[in-house]
């Protein structure tokens, strides 16, 4: 190299990469090729190989029943379509025998288990579950109590992990719910529920003791949080 | 089919994903200070060989080696000082190895080349580490750009099961529920490292040793090394003096003297005319004389 | 029962299964009898008309990926015969072109939507899409994922730069974990967790690609990189 070159002459990334270095590229072209699939943006690709297939993904993942328009806005196909392939379906799963069964509950579409299933299925959530809690979700609730309503994330912060999975058996056993969204952020605010306030023996939230001094409050805590 | 989502998580290349289309790849959730658009040394240094389409195992590291310190200069101030530290590191090692390679075919027999060889050879095997976990860094991107387009079914239990669930048992009362929430809530102690704040001993600036000894050789004339420095509170005091007193031998406005070997060192004010006649400023005669090669001394983050 | 029966006389299970129990009683009833229904409690009772149902119907419940021993204890039946019904099962959801797929992840099997269908999915999901990781954090994802338990000191030497922010925030999504202190430094030791396997759409670190292949004579390299 001569010397004297500009600093933006040794800047790398000007020229294509060694091929010899870069290795093992097929497949990240591969899929860096299809970035730009129109496919996604016509109105009405259904993003899927089936309507079936198509149907049975977005209803695996509802935890409320699902009703056919929405399901329908979804697919991206008319509602009379969708109908008749989610009965179809529904028809299928019983007459194959399946543990699973597609019901319309109150008006929508669920997945749920079978119910000449019920017995195994109430073993395993009977003898799955631990009366007590662990110490991570003892923590989190703890939290929760005191610094109500707070999001997941501010949570995660203090604990320094991730509690997805802690707020939702808190929320399964009934210990806390969900109060509305924080404005700014669209995050979901958890507080303790009333029988949090029963299963701890207290009949307001007033009667948790008072905590140290030391211990960083609410909007200290949101500066730290902001800050990282 | 790739869900907009998925497709655009994935290419993440290798070397060629720097330079001119480096920035935007930086994803809106980056949460790493990036030097000049590398995360470190290593990654600098891949590139820059792979601009000049060398080989890592070709052992012509050389060629690279202006463009690593043209890159580290021009990165100029604001740098961390870690960060700045693990650059030079490389780019010292990378000046050894260049100046190594300037010499007249040299025979391996001499110690420092031995030294240098072997800091060759570990300089590339740790690059050849870092490149090997960048390559599957970037396969693990893959992998976790391809499973999330497969969801895990994540939804409550059916009422019924629900109702199912054992009463739970907190097993606690208010006052320990207090007490884990304090826990929790307190903030975490720092990662217990291994203390290196015995290795920084705070800063001693040359400068300001010079200063306090202009100002006693101008009041007393003449005086024994061990005079200056018998109320140094530390080695690196006295050293901090010494370099000082070389400094003013080079600039001339002082003279030593040394009767017997290992034996006192008299120090004598001897400035020319100019700089000792007057009411010249012991800090300004200090700040003329000791240069910029020791001003550069940081100051240490809080005094002992 | 008379007072003063021996223990083996109050087990249950000694009738045959009521076979209205496990006719079509509505939800409530059948659940309401099988807790204390004895034939719950027959060593060998299924609690579903198949095997392939029962497991299907446990399958649908896992919020986090369930072991073959834990689905073979709540279905009452060998791990091995349970194992060949699992794969069996989601090797017929791929035949089928089905919208979910049943997925051995982290240990365990789990329904997931089908990648094929990813787009639809994408379309009905609009939260929860997981947020990119930089450069930075791949790579010290994945020198944790190689050299674990490690310390945040040996990641930095790897990586030629400080990890500590990096790490703090792959702890904070949860995609590794502390492992205990190093012995003579006192250092804290981390690791990657289930989650960040369940991430990456594995079962074990062993599938994870292999490091060998990426490295010139590696056990050399070894060598000389400790020295450094």
């Amino acid at each position: 190299m001569e010397q004297g070159a500009g600093v933006t002459d040794v800047l790398p990334g000007a020229e294509p990469a060694d091929p010899v270095l870069v290795g093992r590229q097929s497949e990240r072209e591969l899929v860096a090729s299809v970035t730009d699939d129109d496919d996604a943006l016509l109105p009405d690709a259904l993003g899927a190989p089936t309507l079936e297939a198509a149907c049975e993904a977005v209803l695996l993942l509802a935890d409320q029943p699902l009703d056919l328009v929405s399901l329908a806005a979804v697919v991206r196909r008319p509602v009379e379509q969708v109908e008749a392939v989610v009965r179809g379906l529904s028809a299928q799963y019983t007459e194959d025998g399946r543990g699973f069964d597609l019901r319309e509950v109150a008006g929508g579409w669920r997945f749920y288990t079978r119910a000449d299933c019920a017995q195994v299925v109430s073993r395993y959530v009977v003898d799955g579950q631990q009366a007590r809690l662990t110490q991570a979700a003892l923590e989190t609730l703890a939290i929760i109590a005191y610094r109500q309503p707070i999001s997941r994330g501010r949570i995660s912060a203090v604990r320094g992990v991730n509690v997805d999975g802690v707020v939702r058996t808190l929320l399964t056993r009934g210990l806390i719910e969900e109060a509305g969204v924080e404005p700014g952020s669209q995050a979901t605010l958890l507080r303790t529920s009333a029988y949090f306030l029963e299963r701890l023996g207290i009949s307001d939230l007033a009667q948790l003791p008072p905590l140290a001094e030391h211990v960083p409050n609410y909007d200290e805590l949101g500066d730290l949080v902001d800050r990282a | 089919m790739i869900t907009a989502e998925a497709a655009e998580a994935v290419p993440r290349r290798l070397e060629q994903a720097r330079g001119a289309e480096g920035s935007e790849l930086v994803p809106p959730t980056a949460f790493a200070v990036r030097v000049g658009g590398f995360e470190g040394p290593f990654d600098l240094l891949l590139s820059l060989i792979a601009k000049h389409r060398i080989e890592v195992t070709e052992l012509a590291l050389h060629t690279v080696t202006d463009d690593f310190i043209a890159h580290v200069r021009a990165q100029g101030p604001g740098w961390d000082l870690d960060e700045a530290t693990s650059f030079l590191v490389i780019a010292a090692t990378l000046l050894d190895l260049k100046a190594a390679r300037l010499l007249p075919d040299g025979s391996v027999e001499d110690e420092e080349d031995l030294a240098l060889l072997e800091a060759r050879d570990v300089l590339f095997a740790r690059l050849l580490q870092y490149r090997a976990f960048k390559e599957v860094s970037a396969l693990l991107d893959g992998m976790l750009a391809d499973a999330a387009r497969r969801r895990a079914r994540d939804v409550g239990l059916e009422p019924w099961l629900a109702e199912l669930l054992p009463e739970v048992l907190l097993g606690l009362g208010p006052q320990e529920f207090a007490a884990i929430a304090e826990s929790a809530l307190a903030p975490r102690p720092p990662e217990p490292g291994v203390s290196v704040a015995h290795v920084h001993a705070p800063a001693v600036s040359v400068r300001e040793q010079a200063a306090i000894l202009v100002e006693r050789l101008r009041r007393r004339g003449t005086l024994t090394f061990r005079a200056l420095t018998e109320d140094a509170g530390s080695t690196l005091v006295v050293v901090g003096r010494f370099l000082a007193l070389l400094e003013l031998y080079r600039d001339g406005v002082v003279s030593f003297e040394q009767a017997a070997a290992l034996g006192d060192l008299t120090v004598r004010w001897s400035p020319p005319d100019d700089a000792g006649a007057g009411a010249a400023d012991a800090r300004a005669i200090a700040a003329r004389a000791v240069t910029d090669e020791f001003a550069g001394v940081p100051a240490p983050p809080e005094e002992a």
